[in-house]
């Protein structure tokens, strides 16, 4: 029965969890936190069995009420959409281990509806990354973009302002999206993607067909926040509680490119898509600029959950640089690039959440190298964090480049090279000028007061998630090779 | 600022425009959503909700069969939707007890 | 804190219309099968009347109605009718919200019509609770009140 | 031509209230016009759906015993008002979380005006 129905049982798991801590912890908030680790742990667990059916078994379909995909909703299970859900739900699990002491510490009176709003969250999540049909997914964003609002205007102040903003970008997206869907089923008479997908290419270029699939990819740009929309996102990720944070920067964005990346190469196809509108060559371009503006404006920032955003601003655009050389090597590169950036986000923003503890801020000035004294094992994971997003060969960060830039050399694009190498450097910049402050031995006058300094570490429940994602940047860069041929090589669409 | 979201508004409109030269014709019965069949030979899930709702599920309102049931799971992501808003607005706005006692 | 001064003829007409709303309310969720209506719709109604009385009568007095602590947990009880139901048919072998396998009757067809009826009763108790909740923390975080 | 500009009217009308809700949502600076404007934006969507799912000569989707059910050309398409009951019900949750937003943000800050507030997160950041 678990097996039967394991394509929904992870978002369904989740809402479960959803439904349940509002009435059982209405009066004993400490029930709260459990109940949501256990959902999270156990949509990890089915997450596992997902793929491994997938591999064993190829493409799975569940037909929510037992009706056939165009009468009734259905959800796709293949490697790309069980891959994802996997990083997603993992990469959650590692940060709400992380949560516990962060909310206890920021959201104290909170804690009941914050945990069932992440929930929500991800529930949102998986719906919209399992889910084959277009209206289906529309809902799912929208419980995913209403549960971010939430949790972003939980934090300080300013947080409300920051929410607020996101809002109402968030809302022309999504309203963009449905626009879009009504655009395709007013000219093609189906919801489900694949449907959609064998009906598309007999329409022949029709204008209504055309416009949907620009608004589509607007309003999903604003959730992915790729350059010219990405204007909510150093704010809100910047204004946000630690916990929230943590949670939204690793796999927020990254289901807005998971979207794109099903409606661009599975609904419409490259052929459909290169004739239409040059939408390919535009997030290609697009990426490569918000690559060197991100990179650019990180250097310029003093707070580290800010330099943080602003590096998501430039990881984003690999992706979108990857989806846009449309070629079996960018899109090995900007999926590989999904897992990364998700694991590489969550070891920094965890470690910005341990310094924030104990230091009780997170500005880089202030850093110097009595932090390393104090925190090692934090420090530690930083640098490995550090160096993945660098990109120096035995960490995860150096093979997704290592796929883009192939991808580039494919098709011949040597601007859009020289811009990954220049960000290299870039990033190497930001990264280094922390390092350096934590590492390098201090000056003269300073000396003085280092022997005060005595081991403070965080507790071990923010310190070892830390820890596992550390070791995981490592780990998962030497295993590269298999992920890549085991599962992500399969994603390449057909007819590329 | 301003002059770049007139552009987008300028942009948008044209955009619709441009997509309505290729919208069936209102209230025409044999547009693609009304169809039987879709040109790719599957079945048109419209004509199916109006010839079998009543079969499938005696009920006559073929809204409602289509809203709970061929269709239930976005129905229950609908009310997950309004559960969200409902658990933000309590999470923003809920005051505590004391700091209610003082603002009496 | 503005003073809440009862006007009779507002207090008066709106106690009168309240129960018949929530009556029209019931009728437009349970015959929500062979007219136009259903879960939402009666859902929105019944909080309309409870919004109605707390607008007219003060909003202590409308404590007695439906107190605001059960906003919330009301609302996720209408859910978890949804969900429950939905997890009754996969209990039962068949795929969510496959109404037909729960056995309600001897036909598949009525057993889906009553499995209809109960999610639509779900959302109605969700929708009712969540408006009203969504209501009293707008009215409880508003500085002016 | 005619028959073009009658098939279409409709669609045009719906277009022009989505503008109007755009340019509320993205060029007004009050943040409750701002909202007022996303209404405006997401109705106008919904009357697209509806406005779709006509079908001349059709009657609304309730099966009626004197017609059958045999003929789909006599109802109108039942798919995009469900979708949209839907669409209804995402729009009111929105509006709900907006609103409490805008209280909280007024009761710290006073103020609705989105550049006011601009200026004064920065002026906060600066200080800090």
């Amino acid at each position: 029965m678990i097996l039967s129905n394991s394509p929904a049982l992870v978002p369904l798991s989740l809402l479960l969890a959803a439904i349940v801590i509002p009435m059982a912890a209405f009066r004993r908030r400490w029930l709260a936190y459990p109940l949501a680790l256990c959902a999270s742990a156990f949509a990890t667990g089915i997450s596992v069995v997902n793929i491994i059916r997938v591999l064993t078994e190829g493409t799975i379909h569940y037909h929510f009420g037992g009706w056939i995909p165009p009468i009734g909703i259905e959800y796709v299970l293949d490697p790309l959409s069980s891959f994802v859900t996997l990083v997603v739900n993992a990469v959650s699990l590692m940060v709400l281990v992380h949560a516990r002491r962060s909310v206890a510490a920021e959201l104290p009176d909170k804690s009941m509806p914050f945990y069932a709003v992440v929930m929500l969250m991800l529930t949102g999540f998986n719906g919209i990354i399992l889910t084959g049909d277009f209206f289906n997914l529309y809902v799912f964003l929208e419980i995913s973009s209403l549960a971010l609002y939430g949790m972003i205007a939980v934090g300080g102040r300013k947080s409300p302002i920051a929410a607020f903003r996101y809002l109402i970008m968030g809302t022309v997206g999504g309203s963009f999206y449905l626009l879009g869907v009504g655009f395709i089923y007013m000219t093609t008479g189906s919801l489900n993607m694949a449907d959609v997908a064998r009906i598309a290419p007999s329409l022949h270029q029709q204008p209504a067909l055309v416009a949907a699939l620009g608004l589509m990819i607007t309003g999903l740009g604003i959730k992915m926040a790729i350059f010219p929309l990405h204007g909510w996102l150093p704010d809100a990720y910047t204004y946000a509680p630690s916990a929230s944070s943590a949670l939204i920067a690793p796999v927020g964005a990254k289901v807005g490119v998971y979207a794109i990346i099903r409606v661009i190469f599975y609904v419409f196809g490259v052929e459909f898509v290169r004739n239409s509108l040059p939408i390919t060559e535009i997030l290609a371009w697009l990426g490569a600029i918000a690559i060197i503006y991100g990179s650019i404006q990180a250097i310029a920032q003093k707070e580290m959950k800010r330099m943080l955003a602003y590096s998501s601003v430039a990881q984003i655009g690999y992706i979108g640089l990857g989806i846009g050389l449309a070629n079996p090597y960018g899109i090995i590169g900007a999926v590989l690039h999904v897992m990364n950036h998700a694991l590489m986000k969550a070891c920094l923003f965890l470690v910005a959440g341990n310094y924030r503890l104990k230091l009780g801020h997170s500005t880089i000035p202030r850093l110097d190298h009595r932090v390393r004294r104090r925190m090692p094992w934090t420090t530690a994971a930083f640098t490995i964090g550090a160096l993945s997003m660098v990109g120096v060969p035995p960490t995860v960060g150096f093979f997704s480049k290592w796929y883009l830039a192939l991808g580039t050399i494919q098709n011949g694009r040597w601007l859009f090279l020289t811009a990954l190498l220049v960000s290299s450097l870039l990033n190497a910049v930001y990264f280094f000028r922390i390092l350096e402050k934590v590492y390098m031995k201090p000056l003269e006058g300073e000396a003085a007061d280092d022997g005060s300094v005595s081991l403070d570490e965080a507790p071990a429940s923010m310190l070892v998630p830390t820890l596992v994602l550390g070791i995981a940047l490592l780990l998962l860069g030497l295993l590269n090779a298999v992920i890549v041929t085991g599962i992500i090589s399969r994603i390449v669409p057909p007819g590329m | 600022m301003k002059t770049a979201n007139y552009i987008v508004l300028l942009l948008f409109t044209g955009l619709m425009v441009y997509a309505s030269l290729g919208l069936p014709f209102r209230g025409d019965p044999n547009a693609a959503i009304h169809a039987d069949e879709s040109v790719a030979h599957s079945p048109g899930a419209a004509a199916y909700y109006i010839r079998n709702a009543k079969k499938d599920a005696h009920t006559d309102n073929m809204v409602t069969v289509i809203l709970a049931d061929y269709r239930g799971y976005d129905t229950l992501g609908e009310e997950t939707v309004i559960m969200t808003a409902g658990l933000i607005c309590f999470m923003l706005l809920r005051r505590r007890k004391e700091e209610k006692d003082e603002n009496l | 804190m503005r003073t809440y001064r009862p006007n009779p003829i507002v207090s008066l007409v709106s106690r009168l219309v309240s129960p018949f709303i929530v009556m029209f309310a019931l009728y437009v969720i349970f015959h929500g099968h062979y007219s136009p209506g259903g879960g939402f719709q009666g859902g929105t109604l019944i909080a309309a009347a409870l919004i109605l009385i707390r607008l007219s009568e003060g909003n202590e007095a409308a404590q007695l109605q439906f107190p605001r602590s059960w906003g919330t947990p009301l609302g996720s009880l209408g859910v978890l009718i949804y969900f429950g139901t939905g997890l009754a048919t996969v209990l039962m072998g068949g795929r969510f919200l496959d109404y037909s396998v729960l056995h309600l009757s001897h036909h598949v067809s009525m057993s889906r019509s009553y499995g209809i009826l109960m999610v639509e009763i779900g959302v109605g108790l969700a929708v009712t609770a969540i408006l009203v909740s969504i209501f009293d923390n707008l009215l409880e975080g508003n500085p002016d009140v | 031509m005619f028959d073009f500009i009658v098939g279409h009217y409709a669609y045009w009308f719906v277009f022009i209230l989505m503008a109007i809700g755009l340019y509320g949502m993205i060029i007004k600076c009050n943040l409750v016009k701002k909202l007022i404007g996303m209404s405006i934006f997401q109705v106008s969507i919904i009357l697209f759906y509806v406005a779709g799912a006509n079908k001349w000569g059709a009657t609304v989707p309730v099966a009626d015993p004197a017609l059958g059910t045999a003929d789909p050309a006599k109802y109108i398409n039942p798919l995009p008002h469900t979708l949209m009951l839907t669409a209804i019900v995402v729009g009111v949750a929105t509006m709900g979380v907006a609103l409490a937003l805008v209280i909280t943000i007024y009761k710290r800050y006073k103020s609705l005006d989105e550049t006011r507030l601009l200026e004064q997160m920065r002026k906060e950041d600066d200080t800090e």
